[in-house]
């Protein structure tokens, strides 16, 4: 795969922890990597595991969703919801043979600002290892 | 004329300039796409799983690509020459009935440019399937209606018919490649040709149904017929003649395309008003449809049935829908 | 009408915040060229009043319809942007915030990458603002009423504070008087004061209040409704005693055939009363109900040639044909202070509570020592000839807490400082006895609680580490058995008396009460509240609050808190007199529901119900969403198969294109 | 196996009972081994209906399929139940249709088949294709007997059925208002064997293999139609606006329908297999759907379809699911 | 100039405004052609349509409200259903749509020279009725007798309300308006449009009748003007149907054998009583 292959990631992330939690990361000045875009709702449990498709369809490398952790969600419960979508669109996904550090889910709260910066890296090396994804994009194809 | 079979490759290697689509095994499905060698080639099977209306009229294709907020459009790029190498005479057959539709009225550029730039080689059909009925619908295991050469398996060789002046190009090009067949050979064929007739066994008059249909229009008949119908795309899509499709705009960014895909009249979606009004509401007026435009409407205008009995729709339809069934029950209710 | 997206984007440099790291002059170039945008402009400082001048002139001037801006976090100006698309005439939910800053320039260095970031990112933004819709912010009336459920000290306490801000109540509680579980009470921890002395004449209060309408003897049979408009109904219980006749005197209970012979709910079995009766002497009202479970004319038809409490009864109140009634009102809030039950004890039978009348729990203990109870507090057991005064005499903590054998894996919070409570009291009656209690850990944490702990350790109360494992009779004597886990030793204690310290334990009926509610529970059964830091008197229904141990186990300072706590939130409503609706919350495009109810059964608040509509001549159920319940997470958009249910402001055809916008590389 | 007597003998009983509107079995197709769903109307319809190995189709498909057509006013909409003959697989979606309320208990009559299994037609054509003369099956001892063209073959067990029933836990209707014949014996297990084969592959390798499955795939909408789950009034994947799948027949459109169809069915795909069956490009959907199948049963000790008071998967959750592949 | 049937031509909106408002209103476009040669060379009749459309979105067909009598443009009238129509509401003056066609048959006006005309349309189905009113208005000299019946639900959904003032004014013309319930101030007839035509009552006699509306209320109209001894040949309506190419190769807008795109949208009523689709 070529040397400067840069991955772009799309995060789907809770408003009122993980939104917050990287929010806290700006306020903080903590750097890290600039791959990745957020896309904000309301709670976790508004990531329909089909958004992940259609971004990796729309040509994003890798996903991630994350929301508050368990007990802490601002709905109650939406992060657990969230959880069992997505732990089952990962293992299909990873089934039909797409790399499963594609598709990410973390917990972060408002306050962990450092541990945002902890995932994104992770995410982003981890896409760097995977590589581009060629054959599922719209666009890479004939079109 | 003749070729022997170890001198195919030789034979579709000649061909200048032409992309040769044949039948080939992709996974478990056959289909014609387009071949590199020989060895692709699937010629001993029966029916294409998918008809080769797929080349000439692809399930998707571009018809138009622009970009956003911009006045230039531009077409696709016109097909180049192809060949389709091994079609069988039904399906051959199909694509002069489609014709019709592509160029009654406006014409239809992306079809025709197809059509006008393919030279259509025949296979014979000697071992034709279960579901066959093309005798029936007017063409017949070795009908050469369409096709611009037709080849006969005889074994170690095929026999070829040179029935056309495209036809003629391809044999002029192979050369020597091609040998005289003698009299023994067009004996054996014809022999052959006779046996495959023989072996169609599904067998229905046509002659009275489109007569009959306008009576049928409220009858109960196709509330049975439809009661098990899924609403499922496969009898149509898979039809050699049924050339129903949408046209939908595609964007990606700022390029866009307009494009075509197969369509089918079994959907509910497709007749559709945005209104949310839908003329054929249910499974009931759309089985009707499909039959009544095979068997009436299409003869009504191009004055040919749109069947050619190639039986894929009764092979592959999941709940045992059988167009022939439909037709000896449109004839029974009359009666 | 749709009228076609005019865009204005507005990039903020926020001093250098934004401009250090993003080009924001490249940004705003790249803006202009962006679908439908037309106007970008950079300010250092969109958010002062000369940057929302600028949005709001361009609103007026360029006739813009939607309004990107590019700057910090949406936590941070959202409000502040969108008051500017209204003072302009906008509808406010016509905006769209970029975070360039605290995801942006904030965190990345070099230049080119963070430009390239920010302009994915107000792609995003104008992606999205094309599609969405205007949304209008609704109130709903708040009725001037409370509901609280359960006369226990939360539920006075609450009832009090918002009859007191002027609010009518309706305070309902099962038996047939209030005051609950603290009127049991001796003392209280750690203070000593006499429980019924501090609380009697908030019952009073209560039930004098002009505000107050006491329906005691009653049960909420349903709540319809939601936040502002709950629509009660409550089924009062027959007393078969005419309340407005009633003088209290007594009379009827002393005549009663079974005077004496029915256990007493009120001394937990240790005392008895008669069929007719006053659970206790301060009960409020003070008014005698037939217990008809019992009452001989009730069950058998029959009590003797004619009922003795009728003949007795000099007012004539007493009532046989009395039917139970139903009262119906509407509320705008509800307080559920329903309370606990002790934990049985029987479920611990290698303590032997079931088969020796020496083993007592708690709160039998409570009342055995209480000056009001059975035995005007003289500390005996046995009956008759059989009467003893225990001697040796031992408490066992965390009996039904903190233990997984039961299910309940909570401290009680409480009995550490009630089992300190209940030795002092041996001692204070029996100073001759030897007290110990045997415990696993003690928990003072309270104000005043190491203090008391101290005091009572002092005073002769031995404190044993240790959890024992049984107890069984010898000689007449229970023997524990039990392992000095301080020691290691493994003892045998004779004792003449134990005292299980029995924990808390979600009351049995409280399932009627999560149907009543559609309340949560949380793991321990306790119900559940909305966040158990930051809205802990709070419930998943808006307008439902919840005070006192119904939700977890609490002593009386902390029940009091919740419930003022409870009071003052139901008051925020009540005094406003108006909720302010969520504005992007779900809605159900009805034709294309399939009525399967996942969206009902996902919905953490309830909020959406199926109901039968027609389709065509055909009943078919559909979903609906009630606008006053939904707080708009979203989580039904996510669970809907058929994409039916969409959530304003972040519907599936705005979040696509945010996603295209992302996806695709520049 | 019931006779068919038996059979015809209480749906002639059924269908001229009040309440039922009409009921739907099976009859012997039009050639070779094929088998229609037959909707009995009047007592005479009842004379075709069989049920036999080949019966493959899931007629549950059909109670959420009925199209409703508009009752003119005035009128009642049409009430009365559908009976309808299940297999152990079908019962179950009969039972996650409850479950979603997709249909009322009160609406339907379900007449129970126990069931060993039906045949793999491909299985079946690959050893005796072209075959035109109707052919019929039945159960011999745990072996299928069909009565060919040729004369009488038997074929044990494994060696004819379809695929899922060598899996099959639930042979045995799970709901019936009457069962006919005797209930058969269990012998599926939940060991996905198939599934851990495959999971060991590399990821390319996976990809690769359904990269020409998936290629094949014309979105002839098939596997759709004929899920008994899959009962949307607008699928969402038919829908333009917004386009969640484009119309477009390729590789990208074509994995995205596949996997928004899978996912659609995590933890309510009952394990008919009806969509591998009726797939005419031979993708092995059930296979996709069996990866769901094992992940809801190893990871949430679920199985959709059997209890008609259980809640469905994806509406909860419990606080100690699975979680360890959150960073 | 392009010959490619596909490819549509630019048109600019010179002008647009609302005919009716609410959830799925009505909105007017005057457009113009970019390419002057197209321009030149349009020539549409009365009851053709036009394949108009956003790019990037798609395109509809729609007919063409305009007589070629009023001058080099065209107009739409379109109502706010589907995507496209949706995307095409969203444009203003100077956005540009394209437009192919024009498509299908037209009413055999010139035929009919000499003859009265009377048009009976309802709600949005005026619209292909105007250029049949503007044509026959421009000249009126040819013409016999023409009368309008129209009507809608309510007053406010009635389109082209402006236009029918100065129709009273031209000589052996005049129009009657219905709605369905009544209204405050409403001067005209109340109740249904088969309703009004009975009060109308025009003679078949050297009478043309076109109608155009919703399907239930055509349906009336022909029972009516049957009951009125209109003979079928006398009778002419027009078909709408779900179309993706115009030009007769897509397949979905059949009724019975005839395509609507090009056999179409013009029906004499002696062909449609044969198809037994043509109303459904």
């Amino acid at each position: 795969m070529s040397e400067n292959f840069e991955p772009n990631v799309v995060a789907f992330l809770c408003n009122w922890c993980s939104y917050a939690g990287a929010d806290l990361a700006g306020t903080s000045r903590i750097e890290y990597p600039s791959n990745l875009n957020v896309i904000r709702v309301m709670c976790s449990g508004r990531v329909n595991p089909m958004f992940v498709v259609n971004a990796l369809q729309q040509g994003a490398d890798g996903v991630l969703v994350s929301g508050c952790h368990p007990g802490d969600c601002h709905y109650m419960e939406g992060n657990f919801l969230a959880r069992r979508r997505v732990a089952l669109m990962r293992e299909l996904l990873n089934f039909v043979g797409v790399d499963e550090r594609r598709f990410n889910m973390s917990w972060v709260s408002a306050s962990e600002g450092a541990k945002w910066r902890d995932v994104v890296k992770g995410v982003v090396d981890n896409l760097h290892e995977v590589g581009a994804f060629t054959e599922f994009p719209r666009k890479k194809i004939d079109w | 004329m003749k070729l022997n079979k170890d001198k195919l490759a030789d034979f579709l290697a000649a061909i200048p300039g032409k992309t040769i689509f044949g039948p080939q095994l992709c996974g478990e499905t056959l289909k014609f796409t387009a071949i590199t060698k020989a060895g692709d080639l699937c010629l001993t099977a029966n029916n294409t799983n998918v008809p080769p209306k797929s080349v000439v009229f692809p399930q998707t294709e571009t018809m138009l690509r622009f970009e956003q907020w911009a006045t230039d459009i531009k077409t696709a790029e016109p097909a180049g020459e192809i060949v389709l190498f091994g079609i069988k005479p039904c399906d051959a057959r199909a694509m002069l009935i489609v014709d019709n539709v592509f160029s009654w009225g406006v014409e239809d550029p992306y079809y025709l440019t197809r059509r006008t730039n393919s030279t259509l080689v025949g296979l014979a059909c000697l071992d034709p399937c279960v579901n066959c009925f093309c005798t029936s619908m007017g063409g017949g295991p070795t009908s050469t209606d369409g096709l611009d050469l037709l080849l006969t398996d005889l074994g170690n060789s095929y026999l070829l018919e040179v029935l056309t002046g495209k036809g003629e190009v391809l044999c002029q090009a192979a050369g020597k490649l091609l040998c005289e067949a003698s009299g023994a050979d067009k004996d054996a064929a014809k022999l052959l040709q006779e046996k495959a007739a023989v072996q169609i066994r599904r067998q229905i008059d046509p002659s009275g149904v489109q007569a009959r249909l306008p009576a049928l229009w409220e009858s109960p008949v196709w509330e049975k017929i439809s009661a098990s119908c899924l609403g499922c795309g496969i009898c149509t899509y898979l039809c050699p003649t049924c050339h129903c499709f949408d046209m939908q705009d595609e964007t990606e960014g700022v390029e866009s395309r307009r494009c075509r895909t197969w369509d089918s009249c079994m959907f509910s979606e497709y007749t559709l008003h945005a209104s949310g009004h839908n003329p054929r509401p249910t499974r009931r007026e759309r089985t009707r449809n499909r039959i009544n435009h095979k068997f009436s409407y299409f003869v009504d205008k191009f004055k040919v049935i749109a069947c050619v009995g190639c039986g894929r729709c009764i092979n592959h339809c999941p709940v045992n829908i059988d167009i022939l069934d439909i037709l000896s029950k449109v004839g029974e209710d009359v009666l | 009408m749709s009228s076609k997206p005019k865009i204005g984007v507005y990039i903020c440099h926020c001093g250098i915040n934004i401009a250090k790291t993003v080009d924001v002059e490249e940004l705003t170039k790249y803006a202009v060229k962006l679908p439908n945008v037309r106007v970008a402009s950079d300010y250092s400082y969109m958010c002062s009043e000369p940057g929302q001048l600028m949005i709001r002139e361009d609103i007026r001037k360029n006739g813009l319809n939607r309004v990107v801006v590019a700057s910090c976090s949406p936590r941070m100006h959202e409000l502040t942007f969108r008051k500017a698309l209204v003072e302009a005439g906008l509808n406010p939910y016509y905006l769209e915030i970029a975070n360039i800053r605290e995801h942006c320039s904030w965190v990345h260095k070099d230049k080119q990458e963070a430009t390239a970031k920010a302009k994915k990112l107000l792609q995003a933004a104008v992606a999205k603002v094309r599609f969405l819709e205007p949304l209008q912010e609704k109130e709903v009336d708040v009725g001037a009423a409370a509901l609280v459920i359960g006369g226990g000290i939360a539920g006075i306490q609450a009832s009090l504070d918002i009859a007191n801000a002027g609010f009518k109540i309706y305070l309902v509680e099962k038996t047939p008087s209030i005051g609950g579980r603290m009127s049991q009470l001796d003392k209280t921890f750690p203070t000593l004061d006499c429980s019924a002395c501090i609380l009697t004449p908030k019952m009073v209060d209560a039930a004098s209040h002009p505000n107050i309408t006491l329906l005691t003897y009653s049960q909420v049979e349903s709540i319809t409704g939601y936040v502002g408009n709950f629509q009660v109904k409550v089924r009062k219980k027959a007393r078969y005693v005419d309340f407005n006749k009633c003088t209290g005197c007594g009379l009827c209970a002393e005549e009663c055939l079974l005077a004496d012979r029915v256990k007493s709910e009120f001394n937990m079995g240790i005392g008895n009363r008669s069929a007719i009766y006053l659970p206790f002497p301060q009960a409020v009202p003070a008014k005698y109900s037939i217990d008809p479970h019992s009452c001989l004319f009730l069950t058998r038809g029959k009590c003797g040639k004619a009922p003795k409490c009728v003949e007795a009864c000099p007012a004539g109140a007493v009532d046989f044909e009395q039917k139970d009634e139903i009262v119906e009102f509407k509320t705008g809030t509800v307080i559920v202070a329903t309370g606990f039950d002790v934990f049985d004890a029987a479920r611990k039978p290698e303590y032997g509570y079931s088969d020796y009348d020496n083993v007592l729990t708690g709160l039998e203990m409570e009342r055995l020592i209480s000056s009001s109870g059975p035995t005007g507090g003289k500390l005996v057991l046995g009956k008759g000839d059989g009467e003893y005064v225990p001697k040796e005499i031992a408490f066992i903590k965390c009996v039904g807490s903190r233990d997984k054998s039961t299910g309940n894996e909570y401290c009680s919070r409480v009995c550490c400082m009630y089992t300190a409570k209940l030795a002092h009291l041996v001692k204070d009656k029996l100073p001759e006895a030897n007290v110990r209690i045997y415990y696993m850990d003690v928990r003072a944490f309270g104000k005043g609680f190491e203090e008391f702990y101290d005091r009572v350790r002092r005073e002769g109360v031995r404190y044993i580490r240790g959890n024992p494992s049984e107890i069984f009779k010898r000689n007449g004597k229970l023997v524990i058995m039990v392992e000095d886990t301080l020691t290691g030793k493994p003892l045998e204690d004779e004792v003449d008396m134990v005292v299980l310290g029995v924990g808390l334990e979600p009351r049995r009926d409280a399932r009627e009460v999560i149907d009543l509610l559609r309340l949560s529970q949380s793991s321990d059964r306790f119900f559940l509240e909305a966040h158990p830091k930051l809205a802990p008197v709070d419930t998943a229904i808006e307008g439902v609050y919840l005070a006192g141990c119904a939700q977890g186990p609490k002593d009386i300072p902390d029940t009091v808190a919740q419930a003022k706590g409870a009071a003052s939130s139901a008051l925020v409503l009540l005094s406003s007199g108006k909720v302010k609706v969520q504005a992007q919350i779900s809605w159900v495009n009805e034709p294309n529901c399939r009525g399967c109810g996942y969206c009902v059964e996902i919905c953490p608040y309830t909020a959406i119900e199926l109901v039968l509509v027609n389709l065509m001549g055909h009943q078919v159920n559909v979903a609906r969403v009630n606008g006053v319940l939904c707080k708009g997470c979203g989580a039904c958009v996510a669970g809907c198969l058929s994409g039916s249910v969409q959530q304003k402001s972040f519907m599936d055809s705005q979040i696509l294109p945010q996603i295209a916008a992302l996806g695709g590389k520049l | 196996m019931p006779d068919f007597d038996k059979l015809r003998a209480l749906a002639k009983e059924t269908i001229s009972r009040d309440d039922i509107k009409y009921l739907i079995g099976w009859r012997q197709g039009t050639y070779g081994y094929r088998t229609s769903p037959h909707f009995v109307r009047i007592p005479e319809d009842a004379d075709q209906l069989i049920f036999s190995p080949l019966c493959s189709s899931n007629l549950a498909t059909y109670l959420a399929l009925a199209e409703k057509r508009p009752v003119p006013r005035g009128s009642q909409p049409d009430t009365r139940k559908v009976a309808i003959l299940v297999k152990g697989c079908d019962s179950r979606a009969v039972v996650q249709q409850l479950v979603e309320q997709g249909i009322k208990r009160e609406a339907v009559y379900v007449i129970g088949c126990p069931c060993e299994g039906v045949v793999d037609l491909r299985k079946l054509e690959e050893k005796y294709p072209h075959t035109l003369d109707r052919v019929g099956a039945r159960w011999e001892n745990g072996n299928v007997s069909l009565d060919l063209p040729s004369g009488n073959a038997v074929f044990p067990r494994e060696e004819i059925v379809a695929g899922k029933c060598l899996t099959c836990r639930y042979p045995n209707p799970v709901i019936a208002d009457v069962t006919l014949g005797e209930n058969v014996e269990v012998s599926g297990s939940t060991a996905f064997e198939d599934i851990n084969r495959f999971e060991v592959k590399s990821a390319q390798e996976r990809w690769t293999f359904w990269r020409d499955k998936f290629n094949s795939c014309i979105r002839c909408y098939a596997c759709r139609n004929v899920c008994p789950m899959c009962y949307c009034a607008e699928c969402i994947l038919d829908k333009q606006n917004p386009a969640w799948i484009q119309r477009s027949v390729n590789i990208s459109e074509n994995t995205a329908f596949q996997l928004a169809r899978a996912f659609h069915l995590a933890g309510r795909c009952i394990e008919c297999g009806e969509c591998e069956r009726v797939c005419p490009v031979e993708i092995p959907l059930s296979y996709l759907n069996r990866k769901l199948v094992k992940e809801v049963t190893e990871q949430f000790a679920f199985t959709p379809g059997v209890d008609p008071e259980a809640k469905p998967l994806l509406v909860g959750y419990r606080p100690n699911d699975k979680g360890d592949f959150i960073l | 100039m392009n010959t490619h049937p596909y490819i549509p031509n630019f048109a600019t909106v010179q002008d647009t405004w609302y005919e009716t408002y609410g959830d799925r209103c009505i909105k007017t476009f005057k457009v113009g052609f970019d390419d002057e040669e197209v321009r030149d060379s349009w020539t549409h009749l009365p009851g053709q349509c036009a394949m108009i459309g956003v790019l990037g979105t798609g395109e509809s067909m729609i007919s063409i409200s305009c007589s070629p009598t009023e001058g080099k443009f065209l107009r739409f009238s379109v109502m706010r259903a589907g995507k496209v129509t949706k995307a095409l509401h969203e444009l203003e003056a100077g956005d540009k749509m394209t437009v192919r066609g024009p498509y299908g048959n037209n009413f055999p006006i010139d035929e009919w020279k000499g003859k009265n005309i009377i048009t009976i349309g309802g709600g949005i189905g005026q619209a292909p009725l105007r250029p049949v009113i503007e044509y026959v208005r421009a000249k009126k000299s040819e013409y016999g007798e023409l009368t309008v019946v129209y009507g809608a639900r309510t007053s406010a959904d009635l389109c082209f309300k402006g236009e029918f003032g100065e129709l009273a004014r031209i000589e052996n013309t005049c129009y009657h308006l219905s709605v369905d319930v009544k209204e405050e101030g409403w001067p005209h007839y109340v109740g249904f449009v088969p309703a009004l035509l009975m009060e109308v009552n025009p003679s078949p006699e050297n009478t043309i009748a076109i109608t155009c509306g919703p399907p239930i209320m055509i349906n009336f109209v022909l029972q009516n003007l049957k009951k009125l001894n209109f003979p079928d040949d006398q009778i002419y309506t027009t078909l709408e149907n779900r179309m993706k190419c115009g030009i007769g190769k897509c397949g979905r807008c059949n009724a019975g054998n005839l395509y609507v795109c090009k056999d179409g949208p013009v029906f004499s009523y002696a062909t449609l009583k044969n198809v037994p689709e043509a109303f459904a």
